[in-house]
């Protein structure tokens, strides 16, 4: 069954080239099919090589296939090839199975929009290179996939290319994450360099034997991958593209945006663990940088108006969450948190895409409002989705992934506790933004017309995600809920084992902290009159703290200038000036051609008495 | 006697003599004759694929020598090894496609103009081939003329100005690195007594280290202006604008590359200590062109002016990765050769298939194309984010593998040029933003532009299939090149320095 | 003079007879056919039998002349030269009756005698006579009567200047003579070469017999006379300007040096190697703008023969070999160049087609003449596969063997500017027609022309992509000269 | 100091500088053949009388009879002098005389570099000269000859082109 | 009948022949250039004839004849070119038509 793992990739990828050549000749049928049933396909066979491998795991709980040799040059040898080991397997199950859902989704949201087929095409393509990036069993392979999800990304924020706007959006999230996966390039050929191989179980083998831990090498190797990390899951400094590209259709705000690239960051970190443990001060960094973003994406996220952006900010916040774990050891607490908000997040969107594809694209909550009744499947999914999303105790997956990463920080001595109390600050943000979005928008007076109904392409995905993110966090509990370990058994020959806090204090807490966030936009938002006065306080923080601005004026402007003032290319001005004075030397001795007879004489007498005077002289 | 090097040469010369007479009566013949010449050429050159490949065989895979001027010790030497092979296999094919892509474009001179590609690629593939240094620089100038007329008679509105400047530049370079080969030559015989051009003859040449010096300075000069190389790339956007949609695919496709070949096989070989210590200028030049024309692609209004900063960029690599001279750079040079050849061409020919649809190449009256000319945009999309280097794409093994060659031998260029990917993805994804995205534009005088035809299609199909090839698999090319360079990368090495090679 | 020598000197007897011939044919019957034909069969065949005279070189033919292998090849030159000028004339002269033509080819006869003289010369006196008798017969030539108004300007200009550079020029040798108390070469360089304590005579002498050949060279600062005389001669008289006589007198002043061994002088050496760069570069940049054609041709003339002044500096076998064949390549291409302009014009006109306008669209209207001539300006910017890049690889090699820095950086920049208007008369040829032009070809019947310069064109072409024999050929003959 | 070649010397230069500067062409005529005259005193001094001879019937008789033929034919009048006199301004005259001044002092100090031995008096006859012209110089003869026929035929074409008046 | 110093002699052909050229550069008048270039021909003549008269050798007298020779046919040929000049313009002056230049 194992052998079957290449199709994984390939069955997006190839329903991606047939939409491609297929374009303007396939029916709007036949581009649905396309699009939905290849990735649906490719969960199949995900699922059943999941099947197989959790009965039957194969040696070193890890299955390698090599599809060809890339490239051998100079010693470096590179092959393309597939590992499918625990955290790949996640990985690919989150991947092919959320993203039949939103596929799903999509096929029916998406109805209507000029360049059908063209969307799929990208979506597909997004998901085969996605599943590359996890499935690779080498850097550059990941680095492949990495780069592809990252156009992917592009050419699906930019899809309405008419509008100006999109385009920008698109561009500023390719070429800001393009900073980031420059360092991971460069991160990658240091390793290349260094460790002698591309492999990743390779290179972190290498590295732990010839790399002591704390060692510059490792630090810095490890500080370029955490570079590329913060770049594609828009942790800070590098967050700033993921509020613009909310621009995507909607399904691609769930897929991309949400459940599956921006996590890539997190799969990375995870992935090279090893690396990160050799090199502790990166490892702080992770931490410091996910509880840094977790408070700015909350903050940030109070003061949105728009349904997307909203969720795009508690995107990041909760990347924040995973990188905070990954930063305190929770390797596997981030993995869960990673599932578990893959399934709310992309609940979250999908309903969110599901009511305003209702109300012609209007995504300002407080233009919506008293949507419970109106759009009820919507309000459920959202609900439970926001639920999951603010860790309501018990009921939701949240929940339990998000105690999972306060106790592996609150074990994490000192710096942990730091990192914990953040943490739960953050619970309480969330709590407080997401139900502010909740109340505002499906409870109250209604703003907005409502038309048309669901089709079940919509209602299906819905629901299973709904399941998912209350369900999902059973698989792991904490001891003190009887202590189920299903993903940690799974992920434990790959990730070093959690460590848990042995009290309940801290759970108890950061329970509250969440239930405090709700209750108090309870108070807050139960009857929301107007949208919110404009306080430079607000302002700051619907501009997220500022950091467009800065880079605005720190690096975008000066290019810019630099470009435009350039552009005529002032080595050019040398040469310009070369043929100018050439030319300048012809008008001069131009006019001793005078034509004069007497003058020419004279030409020949002065020469020739130079002459001479250079034979007398010598 | 092995004629074949000799027919690769005589076919293109004598087809566009052909060419050139029939063009007078039948305006179709000439693109057969051209197409029939060069698919000749290629048919020759097919067998020769995947020779001398083993290890332990000399890098030559054939040769051939004639005695041309004995009296000055010049000799008709050609020999052909990997890398000869690759670049002239890249030569004929775009040649290929410069004849395809000007079945509509040219309608006037049809005759000259075939005849002037046809030169220009016998001169190109004479450059590829020449071991004699006096008769490689009779090729070097040779396929300059032919490329003058390209672009001086069937180019734009400044095309004098153009061609003239381009003429001029390499000109003036070239005859400095005459001096210099002369220069050699003279030292050789000093040295030895024996007066003779042969490049083989002249590898290992004792001189002192300042002599080495300036001499491998006139041969660096030629080949960083044909590169181009900052700062001596400003006659290229100039050409490149002003030519032909065929002369500006020849221009980048394959002209550049002869300026690499140099550095690859003369300058680094001949000069191993003075090259070595001119590594560190080299490598700035090479990341400062990576920057600049990154940075002036990114200000432009003209397409085909953008692209030609952009191949400023690109080349600025190939650079690097030549001076960083070991194997990864070198491999990573060929592949960035041969991806920059594909890529550029490609998006030449889509400027000029747009041009000839809207009549201008100005992006400020483009937008929103993707709507009229869906496929068009969608190869230009495909192109341009080839040439920002996404893996999967050759570009990027290019990049890649040099960047990792120059990381070995200093890091901080490669950091530095590193920074040039940035810098690729917001000039190339500018061009799809303006041009193929945005607000459609009323289109300047055209009522209804209509898609590629059949024709540029084929040819666009290939050529991706071909960017993608290199890509993903682009082992045959480094088997096939591997010897030579090994051969070029002994001998570059001065016997001081360990070779920078083995295991990393 | 023995036998032998009078058989070595017979081809240049054989000019004179022919001269003498011409004139007695024209006195007895004008006919423009007849003498011209006669003329250009008389030169056939002084060109057959220098070859023939071969077998007694080297020979010394009275103290004046000698006859070695270099006489043979510069000679043959001169010879060769005039020869395509005479047919070139013919042509060009063929057209409606403008009066009396038959002179014409007699002074063309004796400007010939005179220029094939010089290679052969080794006295002051025999140097003296070929150059004036080349310089009067030039005199009617550039002033050759016709409608052109300019004609008569530019021999009054050649008049007066050519008088004042033969004065410097004979005074230059009476100070030699002065000095050293002979007047042949070959003894002024053993004399030179023994010590002689009033080397300031002699120095002084070269210096003003420099000025006389600098002039008749056009070499800068010499040089101001070139482009009006090129504009105002008859075509093909220019083109006998532009080639015959400066390689006669390059050739007679190589000798002078070899043998008077001028060459080892240092001060000299400096002041020549000033003159080359001046040249190289003050007769590109004075051509960079020009827009008459003949002009151009004129200042890069005097380029041209700033390029010569390399090899002629850097002496030796190798600057031999490179100076000859530089000439031979400038002949070729000279006469090619100039005898398109002359099959191109008539006198008729009123002035010959040297107007930039006048090459507008010519690829269209005359394709034969336009590729030729686009090859002939390849050539003179040294561009493959045309001798003219030969030769300036040869002309280069042999500067940078003798380690001349300053004077093959000029070339390279001269050369670079060169480029400019070389290519900027091939655009002019490249342009459209201008309506305002008639389109109907000059009255002449140029098939004589343009068979000449087919074969100056595959000459051009031959020796430019196989050069051996050539070279070969001046290994054998103008390499002897070396002493 | 010969008095002879010294008085000659002094009229030969300083009747140039009078046919120089004067307006009128036939009074510079008639200087230039005084001055003619005078250097075949010298001539005769330095013992050349054959050249002195040659000096009196060629130059100072035949080629000065050319000039004042032509002058006559033009018939310059008193309107052509007050043009030269107009002509003759110091501005116009200075630096050419200072170029010409230069020559002179630079060939002035080479001939006072004086070095060179005082020669033999001997006298050179028509008959010496004459064996040399049939001797060594026979061939310069020859083409002498060509050198006046070129001169004569150049002469003639342009003389009968100004008869025809074109 | 004493000999002459060669300084002096060629003292005399430097002046004339500086006057010569003096008369060739101030001259505006064709006629008198060609005067003027007549000196400078004779003030070589004069060298010649010196430079002879040092060597005792009839060579100095031979070059003297042949400069004769040439001045002579220089003159013929001159004074027809002005004459033709005159004819066609009607003035002698050099300066007065320079179509020729540039």
């Amino acid at each position: 069954m194992h052998e079957l793992l290449w199709l994984v990739p390939t069955l997006p990828l190839l329903g991606s080239v047939i939409l491609m050549l297929g374009a303007g000749r396939l029916s709007i049928r036949a581009e649905a099919a396309a699009g939905a049933l290849s990735v649906g396909f490719a969960a199949v066979i995900a699922f059943t090589i999941a099947g197989g491998f959790l009965l039957s795991p194969p040696a070193g709980a890890a299955y390698e296939q090599t599809l060809w040799r890339w490239f051998d040059v100079g010693g470096l040898s590179v092959t393309i090839g597939l590992r499918l080991d625990p955290l790949s397997l996640v990985m690919m199950l989150v991947i092919t199975g959320v993203g039949f859902l939103i596929h799903l989704f999509a096929t029916e949201f998406m109805e209507g929009e000029e360049g059908y087929g063209r969307f799929f095409a990208y979506l597909n393509l997004f998901v085969a290179a996605m599943l590359l990036l996890v499935l690779g069993d080498n850097f550059l392979t990941l680095y492949t996939g990495w780069e592809g999800v990252g156009l992917c990304s592009y050419l699906l924020i930019g899809f309405w290319w008419r509008d100006p706007a999109n385009g920008l959006a698109a561009r500023k999230a390719f070429i800001v994450t393009r900073i980031g996966d420059t360092a991971l390039l460069i991160g990658l050929l240091l390793i290349a360099s260094r460790l002698g191989t591309l492999n990743i179980a390779g290179a972190m083998h290498n590295a732990a034997q010839s790399w002591p831990a704390g060692s510059p090498l490792a630090t810095l190797a490890a500080f370029l991958l955490l570079g590329g990390a913060v770049g594609k899951s828009a942790q800070l400094p590098l967050q700033t593209w993921l509020p613009d590209a909310m621009a995507g259709p909607t399904p691609v705000s769930a897929l991309i945006h949400a459940a599956t690239m921006v996590t890539a960051g997190v799969y990375l970190i995870a992935r090279t663990h090893a690396l990160f443990l050799l090199a502790p001060a990166a490892q702080y960094t992770v931490g410091g940088i996910g509880a840094a973003t977790l408070l700015l994406a909350g903050f940030s996220a109070l003061a949105q108006n728009d349904i997307k952006r909203i969720l795009a900010y508690s995107t990041m916040s909760q990347i924040g969450y995973m990188f905070l774990a990954l930063g305190v050891g929770a390797w596997g607490a981030a993995m869960f948190h990673l599932l578990t908000h893959a399934f709310f997040k992309a609940l979250l969107f999908l309903s969110a895409g599901a009511v305003t594809m209702r109300l012609h694209h209007e995504q300002d909550i407080f233009k919506m409002g008293g949507l419970a009744r109106r759009l009820p499947v919507a309000f459920w999914s959202f609900l439970i989705g926001s639920a999951a999303l603010a860790a309501l105790p018990l009921v939701t997956a949240g929940f339990y992934s998000k105690e999972a990463i306060l106790s592996g920080a609150w074990a994490d001595g000192s710096s942990g506790r730091v990192l914990w109390a953040a943490g739960v600050f953050g619970a309480f943000i969330t709590g407080l933004y997401i139900f502010r979005a909740v109340f505002i928008a499906f409870f109250g007076e209604a703003h907005t017309e409502v038309s048309g109904r669901y089709g079940w392409r919509v209602i299906l995905p819905l629901t299973v995600l709904s399941v998912l993110s209350v369900l999902g966090g059973l698989i792991e509990l904490p001891p003190a809920f009887g202590h189920v370990t299903l993903l940690s058994n799974l992920l434990a020959p790959v990730l070093p084992a959690t460590k848990e806090a042995a009290s309940v204090v801290p759970l108890l807490v950061a329970s509250l902290a969440g239930l405090l966030g709700i209750g108090l936009a309870a108070v807050l938002y139960w009857r929301p009159a107007r949208p919110p006065a404009e306080t430079p306080l607000w302002r700051f923080w619907h501009a997220a703290a500022g950091f467009d601005w800065l880079y605005g004026r720190l690096l975008v402007r000066p290019v810019l200038w630099a470009a435009r003032e350039g552009a005529d290319d002032v080595i050019d001005s040398v040469y310009d000036a070369i043929a100018w004075t050439a030319r300048t030397l012809h008008e001069q001795v131009r006019r001793t051609q005078s034509g004069r007879v007497r003058f020419y004489t004279a030409g020949l007498a002065i020469g020739s008495i130079s002459l001479i005077a250079i034979a007398m002289i010598r | 006697m092995n004629m074949l090097l000799i027919l690769l040469l005589l076919i293109p010369a004598i087809g566009g003599v052909l060419a050139w007479l029939s063009g007078a009566r039948h305006p179709d013949w000439p693109r057969w004759i051209a197409i029939f010449a060069l698919a000749a050429d290629l048919l020759l050159t097919l067998p020769l694929i995947g020779r001398a490949v083993m290890p332990g065989q000399s890098a030559w895979i054939t040769s051939i020598d004639l005695p041309w001027i004995p009296q000055l010790g010049i000799s008709f030497e050609l020999n052909l090894d990997g890398l000869s092979l690759v670049l002239i296999l890249l030569t004929i094919v775009l040649g290929l496609v410069s004849v395809v892509i000007s079945w509509s474009e040219i309608t006037e001179r049809v005759g000259l103009f075939h005849a002037n590609l046809l030169w220009a690629t016998t001169g190109v593939i004479g450059v590829f081939l020449a071991l004699d240094l006096f008769l490689f620089f009779f090729f070097w100038e040779l396929m300059l003329v032919p490329m003058y007329f390209l672009i001086a008679l069937w180019g734009h509105e400044h095309r004098f100005y153009a061609a003239i400047k381009f003429v001029i530049f390499t000109q003036g370079s070239s005859l400095l690195m005459l001096v210099a080969i002369l220069a050699l030559v003279f030292i050789h015989q000093r040295a030895t007594g024996h007066l003779t051009f042969d490049y083989l003859a002249l590898l290992g040449t004792k001189m002192s280290s300042a002599t080495a010096f300036w001499l491998m300075l006139g041969f660096f000069i030629a080949f960083a202006v044909k590169l181009p190389a900052v700062p001596f790339h400003t006659w290229l956007p100039d050409a490149h604008t002003e030519a032909p949609t065929a002369g500006s695919v020849l221009l980048a496709g394959v002209l550049l590359k002869t300026g690499a070949y140099g550095l690859l096989r003369f300058v680094v070989p001949l000069f191993p200590a003075a090259a070595h210590e001119f590594a560190p200028v080299a490598m700035t030049l090479g990341v400062a062109g990576i920057l600049y024309g990154a940075l002036l692609a990114f200000g432009q209004n003209d397409m085909k002016r953008m692209i030609a900063y952009s191949s400023v960029s690109h080349m600025g690599f190939v650079l690097l990765g030549v001076f960083a001279w070991n194997t990864l750079a070198l491999q990573g040079v060929v592949v960035q050769m041969l991806a920059h050849g594909v890529s550029t061409g490609a998006l030449f020919i889509l400027v000029g298939a747009l041009q000839e649809r809207i009549h201008t190449r100005d992006m400020r009256l483009m937008g929103g194309l993707w709507g009229a000319m869906p496929r068009l945009s969608g190869f230009g999309m495909i192109f341009a984010i080839a040439s920002l280097g996404l893996p999967g794409l050759g570009n990027f093994i290019g990049e890649f593998l040099i960047l990792l060659g120059s990381f070995r031998a200093s890091v901080p260029f490669t950091v530095v040029a590193s920074l040039g990917l940035v810098a690729g993805a917001a000039y190339a994804l500018l061009l799809v933003q303006r041009a193929f995205h945005g607000r459609t534009t009323a289109q300047p005088g055209s009522a209804k532009p209509f898609d590629l035809t059949a024709r540029h299609i084929a040819v666009m199909g290939g050529l991706v299939l071909a960017i993608i090839g290199l890509g993903l698999y682009p082992q045959p090319v480094f088997d096939q090149v591997a010897p030579g360079l090994a051969a070029l990368q002994h001998e570059g090495t001065p016997p001081g320095n360990t070779p920078m090679e083995g295991q990393p | 003079m023995n036998a032998a020598a009078f058989k070595a000197f017979a081809p240049f007897t054989l000019l004179g007879v022919v001269t003498i011939a011409v004139m007695l044919l024209i006195a007895v019957r004008r006919n423009h056919h007849l003498a011209a034909l006669s003329t250009i069969a008389g030169l056939l065949l002084c060109c057959i039998a220098l070859p023939l005279a071969a077998p007694a070189a080297p020979i010394a033919v009275t103290p004046l002349f000698v006859v070695d292998g270099s006489v043979i090849f510069y000679s043959g030159l001169v010879l060769g030269s005039a020869l395509v000028v005479a047919i070139l004339s013919y042509a060009y002269l063929g057209g409606p009756e403008q009066g009396p033509r038959e002179e014409y080819y007699l002074l063309l006869l004796t400007a010939t005698l005179g220029a094939a003289l010089l290679p052969a010369s080794v006295h002051f006196a025999s140097f003296f006579l070929g150059l004036e008798t080349l310089s009067i017969s030039l005199l009617g030539l550039i002033a050759y009567a016709s409608p052109r108004e300019e004609s008569a300007e530019a021999g009054i200009k050649y008049l007066i200047l050519g008088g004042a550079s033969s004065a410097f020029l004979l005074f230059g040798m009476a100070l030699i003579y002065a000095d050293l108390g002979t007047m042949s070469f070959a003894q002024i360089g053993a004399l030179a070469r023994a010590g002689n304590p009033h080397d300031l005579f002699r120095l002084v002498g070269a210096a003003m017999i420099l000025t006389g050949v600098g002039f008749k060279l056009s070499l800068v600062p010499f040089h101001m006379w070139t482009p009006d005389i090129y504009e105002g001669a008859p075509a093909p008289v220019t083109a006998f300007i532009a080639v015959v006589s400066k390689i006669a007198v390059f050739a007679v002043i190589l000798r002078y040096f070899i043998l008077a061994d001028g060459q080892a002088d240092a001060s000299l050496r400096a002041g020549l190697a000033m003159i080359a760069i001046l040249s190289m570069l003050g007769g590109n940049l004075l051509a960079l703008m020009q827009n008459n054609v003949k002009r151009l041709l004129a200042y890069s003339s005097i380029a041209h023969l700033g390029y010569l002044l390399v090899a002629f500096l850097a002496g030796g076998a190798l600057g031999n070999e490179a100076a000859a064949y530089y000439l031979a390549a400038y002949a070729v291409t000279s006469l090619g160049a100039f005898g398109i302009v002359a099959q191109l014009s008539t006198p008729g006109a009123g002035r010959d087609a040297d107007r930039m306008e006048d090459y507008h669209g010519l690829f269209r209207t005359r394709p034969f003449l336009a590729s030729s001539l686009a090859l002939m300006l390849l050539s003179l910017a040294g561009l493959p596969p045309t001798m003219g890049f030969i030769g300036k690889f040869y002309l280069i090699a042999s500067g940078v063997g003798a380690g001349l820095f300053w004077p093959v950086a000029a070339l390279v920049v001269g050369s670079v500017i060169g480029i400019y208007y070389y290519l900027r008369v091939l655009v002019a040829m490249a342009m459209p027609v201008p309506a305002a032009r008639s389109a109907a070809p000059p009255a002449t019947a140029p098939l004589f022309g343009n068979v000449v310069i087919a074969v100056l064109l595959a000459l051009l072409l031959m020796l430019g992509t196989y050069p051996a024999p050539a070279i070969a050929l001046i290994r054998l003959t103008a390499g002897a000269v070396a002493g | 100091m010969n008095a002879m070649f010294a008085i000659a010397a002094g009229i030969a230069v300083l009747a140039t500088v009078m046919m120089i500067t004067r307006p009128s062409a036939v009074h510079a005529l008639l200087y230039l053949t005084v001055s003619l005259l005078a250097v075949a005193m010298v001539f005769f001094v330095l013992g050349a009388p054959f050249a002195a001879a040659l000096e009196v019937i060629i130059y100072a008789g035949a080629i000065m009879v050319l000039f004042v033929f032509v002058v006559m034919m033009l018939n310059i009048g008193g309107e052509a002098e007050a043009l030269e006199n107009d002509w003759l301004k110091p501005a116009a005259w200075i630096g050419p005389s200072a170029l010409a001044l230069l020559l002179a002092l630079e060939l002035g100090t080479l001939a006072a570099s004086g070095s060179l031995a005082r020669p033999a008096a001997a006298v050179i006859g028509p008959q010496a000269v004459g064996i040399a012209l049939t001797g060594p110089y026979m061939l310069a003869v020859e083409i002498a000859s060509f050198l006046l026929l070129a001169a004569v035929v150049a002469a003639f074409h342009l003389g009968r082109a100004v008869m025809r008046g074109v | 009948m004493t000999a002459i110093p060669l300084d002096q002699g060629l003292g005399l052909a430097a002046a004339l022949f500086a006057l010569g050229l003096a008369g060739v550069l101030v001259r505006r008048n064709l006629l008198f250039m060609l005067m003027s270039l007549e000196v400078m021909l004779n003030a070589a003549g004069v060298a010649f004839v010196v430079a002879g008269a040092r060597w005792a050798a009839a060579d100095g007298q031979i070059m003297f004849i042949l400069v004769l020779t040439f001045a002579a046919s220089e003159v013929s040929v001159g004074l027809a070119l002005i004459l033709l000049m005159h004819r066609r313009n009607s003035t002698l002056d050099a300066d007065a038509s320079y179509h020729l230049r540039g």
